[in-house]
């Protein structure tokens, strides 16, 4: 009864079993008709519009979800995505600017076949705004917070009619619902009922052009053409939205045919693919702006000179043309770009070290100082962070970066900026100029808003309520650009490079528009 | 990837051996360090020579290197080995590559070395304590060397990651954490294989006291497989500090390790190859160099195997 | 050996509970909290108290592990904070992803490793000794990540035999032979290392098997070759190696996680990576527990083999 | 004696091991018989090359040690000359061995029984169940009381002594002409070794074997052996029948073993005589007589004179000039 030893038979099988997967299959995969396939930096979070904040999200629940108003994202050539009427075929706003009446659209369904009308126009509200009410959701309820807090009251005039009366006029109260942290889109009361708060996120109902296939976590999610839309059409079959963490594989997938399109391609590939026959895509006005704050409550920092002088440290072109190349331009103001209030010709400060190390001196600092520079692990990059330690570095000042894991990082950041700590940075915007109140204004001081900082001027915060409630875009635009001028000269921010979102592209995609916002339209694009 | 072979150090003799593989004990006489016959093994000595080269270049780093390490020259990104001034050429933001190596060895040098050191320590002393005392003691260490055991080795650096900070220190913390298992269960074995010798009992019968058995009789029947199988962690440490660089959880810039080195390098590997290649090169062959010096002291230490 | 079993199963359970205490711990002590992502920026102070309050996060640390080892035992994982799905309905697919990469992985390793470690034993010394030994000593001092990039580079966009990331082909049907394809370089990637631990101790062992009297003794009783080997040498070099194996496995079910970032290949390890990141403590929690069930499960496996072959190992 | 009994003959054996570059020779053209029914013991201190020897018959020496010259006729074939395959099928059948640490002699991991079983079927076309019958038979006959269930233990569970007697089993198993011994009771207590030695004398007669018995032991040599044969460093410098060579030893080195041997009968309580010096070193072996250095009887010319092994009568042959030369002129 010796033992009968299988060693010897295992190595056989395993030898045989690899040989015969490596035998040569040369096409790359089958391309299913009008299917994109899409490679995203990372995996996206809940799928629930009313409770989900990040922009990688939106970039699918756009395709799935509609608001009462919509930006027309299938202009690229815009300053800013036009305002155009979603689910609410016209709107008119009270001489006051405090009430907004919608005509809804009619014959609209759900992807659940449930009819669209005011009943569940005033189920989305009470679910993201109304505390009373059996379907308010306190998760959607803080995200929402942006858009929910001007809200008043709700009232259903007639089945196809809704009116909100705000707290007080905001003429940018609709394009602030359709900026990221919650989005007020219109989710099917029938699947909130069926799957409950929680289940919404795994079966996403809503009335876009693409209706929700399936997902599986950290693979891939799939969306199909909704044959039944309002509006134009998707061209596509289908769309799989697939997350690659690491750049490097994200750009050899596009390179095998087995993504058609992926997004934040690492700076120093996109030539090579570009080289290589694929198609780069970017838009000059995304709201994007890379900065940084400056800790108003170091007492360093609480010199004008010693702000303006960092301000002229930074050598915001050589970035731009150097790490950022065509992807990237650079900016002066705190206005984010992508908004009809944003000039592109504004400027600040001139990059000049030698005027900056005399400013320093003068400001009593002859021979510089230490500062530490908080950075999240997926921020800008090593590259820029460490091409600003080099600048500042160069006029004496002695920068200390203390890089933070993502999650941790945000922690740090929305609570404030720690005594010791002298400046941390961040890559945002909207589509609204409304934008600049989340970040600069006295009464968003951290841990309340993102004011970092703790940058406080009673003009500006002034200047920024009165903007609000000017119905007239134009006027509104001096009242930003006034408070802009302001900010600046204050110094009491460094902004960097706004990044013009590069997206590359295979050959055989048609149809895409990069528009100057942080999602797109996918209804317009075809893949041969 | 996880350190080998606890029972790599060699293999017990005798019928004693619990299955486990306890490591090879030389022979009670004959421990002398045998110089010439480390010498004699030609790769073992030139795999000393060789590390200690690296360790001087990478001490030497200020006067050796050419470049600051952080100056960056944008005119010169990803200029190829051989550019003027810059024999192994640039990287991405134009720094230079020997500088880089040399500087990046004291790091990488440290995040091998150092765990190593102190977990080949700690694991010693949980190991003797846990085969001498036996019965309840052996019983605790045992399950909380378990503990750490199961701990997927990764997992731990990046929750370490997220209590301090991602650097240096993580990778140091966490390799140490994950080690002193292994060696904590070599030293474990081999503690019960010599305490389990003749000579140890003739020693008890002479009158030795527990802690002058330990220390005199034990402890250095222990330490040969210890250090040789130490000496073969080192490289791999290396290694695995590469990994946690990738998944951005090692040394913080402007610093740098080879790790970093390659994982950054790697994003433009097609573009820019020497980025990436030049410091993967470094980490592979200071790796086998200790793997190569560990098998030496092997041989020297237990010339039974030599025959082999 | 019943007996055996049972005190080998019942050492488990303090390690089990030892690796959930210290990851709750570890979950608790990293600054910045799940209400971060759940609640996004914008939310008060006041928002994330009452959320606090709501997940039972304001409790002591000790009570809230209590409640959780509670449910645990009515087999209920929780739900994932950042996804809101069942985690068992998160992890279990992923488990399977990665037991299959292991699973393949660990049969290359063995394959190379037995194969290579035996071939070297055999000729000690010898040119393919030293081949053999240095190339696997080569391949294990190599960073994984690295070398999965240059297998990309190589055998999928320059020879366009391989697919370079996922586990089936997206708009594809799927199938075994997809898997396959797809299987093939992560499996290179992950095995190399582990190949050349395993192949460095079969050497050693079977040297050291080989030198033993008996094998001398076997001889002189007019054994055939074959016999010899396998009754003789490997059977007893087996326990050691079978150890190291069961090691390599462990190692694999969490050391795998540099093929699934760097082939996009959607296992245990990754979905670790981003709950941990995104502070999904009840995903962490269950992946870990998971993980560490496995490896010592494993290792009391390999103990029950290395019973059934040496038979002192039974009475010990 | 006419040669038709002769089962073995070594014929200027030569065994060498490959050190630092140059052959070292451990067996030094070592030559002797083996006969039908008889016990010829090879006697000498440890490291004279006997064991060695013994293995160099059955050709299990494994590298960097080597059989370097001479023949090994066994039946008219010589083994040298025989492939592995057919050296295989003389071992255990034809020429078995026994060896000295029955400790580490049998593998932990099998069954005694089947280790007994697996030699007879490596020779004999058996079923297994018919192989393990036989082995338990074996066990019995070798004194292993409760064969039938011991068969079924493992080595570990047998004591030294019961060890051998497996060993012993296994290696009559398929009755073989000639059995070698390899010090087989050196590591056996005292009151074991001569249950086991008469065990080992019985089985031989009972099969009519010639038996090979290595050992350093002379009170062995003289209970058990016909023929004996003394090495030295490598070299059979004597060989004679056992009472020729107890009697009337010639080679002053087999004389100092004697005086070493305690004789119960000699009721002189002589003092015991240590050999001054040991044995040489196999590398830097002295030139001439190789016992020369520690020899009471030494003249100049044995330093230079390698002396060869003569007979000096019909049943003696000595390898020492002086002895020799001694012969020569009574």
């Amino acid at each position: 009864m010796g033992h009968r030893m299988a060693v010897p038979l295992l190595i056989r099988v395993a030898i045989g079993a690899a040989l015969a997967i490596i035998q040569p299959t040369a096409t790359p995969q089958a391309q299913a008709a009008g299917t994109l396939i899409w490679g995203m930096p990372s995996e996206t979070d809940t799928m629930d519009p009313h409770a989900t904040g990040g922009w990688t999200t939106y970039q699918i629940t756009y395709q799935i979800f509609e608001g009462l108003a919509k930006e027309d994202l299938t202009k690229g050539d815009v300053p800013t995505p036009p305002l155009v009427p979603g689910l609410a075929a016209s709107w008119e706003i009270s001489p006051d600017g405090l009430q907004y009446t919608f005509k809804l659209r009619p014959g609209v369904t759900f992807h659940d076949g449930t009819p669209f009308d005011a009943a569940a126009v005033k189920f989305n509200f009470e679910r993201f705004w109304d505390k009373s009410s059996p379907n308010y959701y306190p998760k959607a309820a803080s995200f929402v917070v942006a858009y929910a807090k001007w809200i008043k009251g709700m009232e259903v005039l007639d089945p196809m009619t809704v009116r909100v009366i705000l707290t007080a006029p905001n003429y940018e109260w609709l394009r602030q619902g359709l900026q990221s942290y919650g989005q007020p889109l219109m989710v099917s009361p029938a699947a909130v009922k069926a799957y409950g708060n929680e289940g919404i996120a795994l079966h996403p109902i809503g009335t876009g052009p693409f209706r929700f296939v399936e997902r599986q976590q950290g693979v891939r999610t799939v969306l199909e053409r909704n044959p039944d839309y309002w509006g134009r059409k998707a061209q596509l079959d289908r769309v799989i939205f697939r997350p690659l963490q690491d750049p490097a594989t994200r750009v050899n997938a596009l390179s095998n045919g087995e993504v058609q399109m992926i997004s934040t391609p690492p700076w120093d590939e996109i030539q090579g693919l570009v080289d290589d026959g694929f198609k780069l895509s970017t838009n000059p006005n995304v709201p994007y702006i890379n900065y940084l704050y400056l800790n108003m409550k170091q007492d360093v920092f609480k010199d004008v000179r010693v702000r303006r002088a960092v301000n002229m440290a930074i050598d915001r072109e050589g970035i731009a043309r150097e790490i950022y190349r065509k992807t990237g331009r650079p900016e002066f103001g705190l206005l984010s770009p992508g908004t009809d209030a944003y000039d592109p010709g504004f400027r600040s400060y001139k990059y000049d070290p030698d005027a900056a190390k005399k400013l320093f001196a003068e400001a009593g600092y002859p021979n510089g100082f230490k500062v530490v520079f908080e950075i999240p692990q997926v921020g800008t990059g090593e590259l820029v962070e460490s091409w600003i330690q080099r600048d500042l570095k160069k006029v004496g000042i002695d920068v200390e970066l203390r890089k933070f894991e993502w999650v941790t990082y945000m922690g740090r950041w929305a609570g404030g900026m720690g005594q010791d700590i002298g400046m941390n940075e961040i890559g945002w915007g909207m589509s609204t100029p409304a934008w600049i109140n989340i970040v600069a204004r006295c009464d968003t001081m951290a841990p309340d808003g993102q004011n970092s900082g703790y940058y406080c001027n009673k003009e500006v915060d002034a200047l920024l309520s009165q903007a609000l409630t000017t119905r007239d875009p134009a006027a509104a635009k001096a009242l930003y650009q006034k408070a802009n001028r302001i900010i600046m000269d204050d110094a009491a921010y460094v902004p960097i490079v706004d990044d013009l979102q590069p997206i590359m592209l295979s050959p055989k995609v048609h149809g895409f528009v990069n528009p100057p916002e942080d999602w797109f339209d996918l209804s317009t694009v075809s893949v041969d | 990837m996880v350190p080998p072979d606890t029972a790599h150090a060699g293999v017990g003799e005798g019928e004693r051996s619990d299955g486990v593989g306890a490591p090879a004990i030389p022979p009670a006489s004959g421990r002398r360090w045998r110089i010439a016959a480390f010498a004699r093994d030609r790769a073992a000595f030139a795999a000393a020579l060789f590390l200690v080269l690296v360790a001087g270049a990478a001490l030497l780093a200020p006067l050796l290197s050419p470049y600051d390490p952080a100056a960056a020259d944008n005119l010169l990104r990803y200029a190829p080995p051989g550019t003027a001034g810059h024999l192994l050429g640039t990287d991405a933001q134009g720094r230079d590559m020997l500088s880089r190596l040399l500087w990046g060895g004291r790091v990488s040098l440290v995040v091998g070395i150092v765990p190593v050191m102190v977990a080949s320590a700690t694991g010693l002393a949980l190991g003797l304590l846990a085969g001498t005392a036996g019965g309840w003691t052996d019983q605790v260490i045992m399950r909380l060397l378990d503990v750490v055991f199961a701990f997927p080795m990764v997992l731990l650096a990046i929750a370490i990651a997220g209590v301090l900070r991602p650097g240096v220190w993580t990778e140091v913390i966490s390799i140490t954490v994950v080690l002193i298992p292994y060696v904590g269960r070599l030293a474990r074995t081999a503690t019960l294989l010599v305490a389990s010798m003749p000579f140890i009992e003739a020693a008890r019968a002479a009158g030795a006291t527990r802690t002058a058995l330990l220390l005199r009789y034990v402890t250095p029947g222990v330490l040969p497989p210890l250090l040789v199988y130490a000496t073969t962690l080192v490289g791999l440490m290396i290694v695995v500090g590469s990994g946690l660089s990738f998944l951005g959880l090692g040394v913080q810039p402007p610093a740098s390790d080879w790790g970093a080195m390659v994982s950054e390098g790697r994003i433009v590997l097609r573009r820019a190859p020497h980025a990436t290649v030049l410091p993967g090169i470094v980490i592979v062959a200071v790796s086998l160099a200790f793997s190569f010096l560990g098998d030496g002291l092997r041989d020297a230490l237990d010339p039974r195997s030599r025959r082999r | 050996m019943r007996g055996f079993l049972l005190r080998r199963l019942a050492a488990l359970v303090p390690v089990l509970i030892g690796v959930s205490v210290v990851i709750f711990l570890l979950m608790h002590l990293a600054p910045g909290d799940v209400t971060t992502t759940l609640l996004g920026p914008q939310a008060t102070e006041a928002d994330r108290v009452a959320l606090r309050r709501t997940l039972g996060l304001d409790q002591p640390v000790p009570a809230q592990y209590a409640r959780w080892v509670a449910r645990i035992a009515e087999g209920d994982l929780g739900t994932s904070v950042a996804t809101s799905r069942p985690v068992a309905a998160l992890i279990v697919p992923r488990f399977l992803n990665t037991a299959l990469l292991a699973a393949a992985s660990l049969a290359l390793a063995m394959a190379i490793g037995y194969g290579a470690g035996l071939l070297a034993a055999l000729r000690p010394r010898s040119v393919l000794d030293r081949v053999l030994t240095g190339v696997t000593l080569l391949f294990g001092s190599t960073p994984p990540f690295w070398l999965g990039l240059v297998l990309v580079l190589f055998f999928a966009l320059r020879l366009r035999w391989l697919p370079v990331s996922g586990m089936t082909d997206m708009a594809g049907e799927g199938g075994v032979l997809d898997v396959a394809r797809h299987l093939v370089l992560p499996t290179v990637t992950t095995a190399l290392g582990p190949a050349a631990i395993i192949t460095r101790l079969v050497r050693s062992s079977v040297l050291e098997a080989i030198g033993r009297p008996h094998v001398r003794v076997a001889r002189a009783k007019g054994l055939g070759r074959g016999a010899l080997l396998r009754r003789h040498v490997i059977l007893n070099a087996l326990p050691p190696i079978m150890t190291i194996t069961g090691l390599q496995l462990g190692y694999l079910l969490g050391g795998a996680l540099f093929s699934e970032v760097v082939f996009a290949w959607p296992g245990l390890g990754s979905l670790l990576y981003d709950s941990i990141t995104a502070r999904d403590t009840p995903v962490v929690q269950a992946t870990t527990l998971l993980i560490a069930l496995l490896f010592v499960l494993v290792n009391v496996l390999v103990d029950l083999v290395n019973a059934a072959l040496d038979p002192r190992l039974k009475e010990s | 004696m006419d040669g038709s009994d002769i089962v073995l003959e070594v014929k200027d054996l030569v065994t060498t091991v490959k050190m630092g570059g140059h052959e070292v020779r451990l067996v030094d053209r070592v030559s002797f018989t083996l006969r039908r029914g008889r016990t010829t013991a090879i006697v000498g201190e440890s490291g004279s090359g006997k064991t060695m020897t013994a293995l160099s018959l059955l050709r299990l020496l494994e590298p960097p040690v080597r059989v370097a010259g001479g023949t090994v006729r066994y039946l008219g074939r010589d083994l040298l000359a025989l492939t592995e395959r057919q050296m295989a099928e003389v071992r255990g059948a034809r020429i078995a061995m026994v060896f000295q640490d029955p400790l580490a002699s049998l593998n932990p991991v099998l069954r005694i029984g089947f280790q007994i079983a697996e030699t007879l079927r490596a020779h004999r076309k058996m079923t297994r169940a018919e192989a393990e019958r036989r082995a338990v038979e074996l066990l019995r006959h070798v004194g292993v009381p409760d064969a039938d269930a011991r068969a079924m233990d493992y080595p570990h569970h047998f004591s030294g002594g019961m060890r051998q007697r497996v060993l012993i089993a296994s290696a009559i198993s398929c009755g073989p002409e000639v059995i070698i011994a390899d010090e087989p009771t050196t590591a056996l207590d005292v009151t074991v070794q001569a249950k086991i030695l008469h065990l080992l004398d019985d089985l031989r007669q009972e099969a009519e074997a010639s038996l090979l018995l290595i050992t350093h032991d002379l009170g062995v040599v003289a209970a058990m052996a016909d023929d004996v044969a003394v090495m030295y460093a490598g070299r059979v410098i004597e060989q004679a029948d056992v009472d020729t060579l107890f009697h009337a030893p010639r080679h002053p080195y087999t004389r100092a073993l004697l005086a070493c041997a305690i004789n119960l009968e000699d009721d002189r309580n002589t003092a015991l005589e240590p050999i001054a010096g040991a044995p040489p070193d196999p590398r830097r072996r002295p030139s001439g007589c190789p016992f020369h250095p520690r020899c009471p009887d030494a003249i100049p010319d044995c330093r230079r004179i390698d002396p060869p092994l003569e007979a000096v009568s019909a049943q003696q042959s000595v390898a020492c000039i002086v002895a020799q030369r001694a012969m020569a002129d009574a």
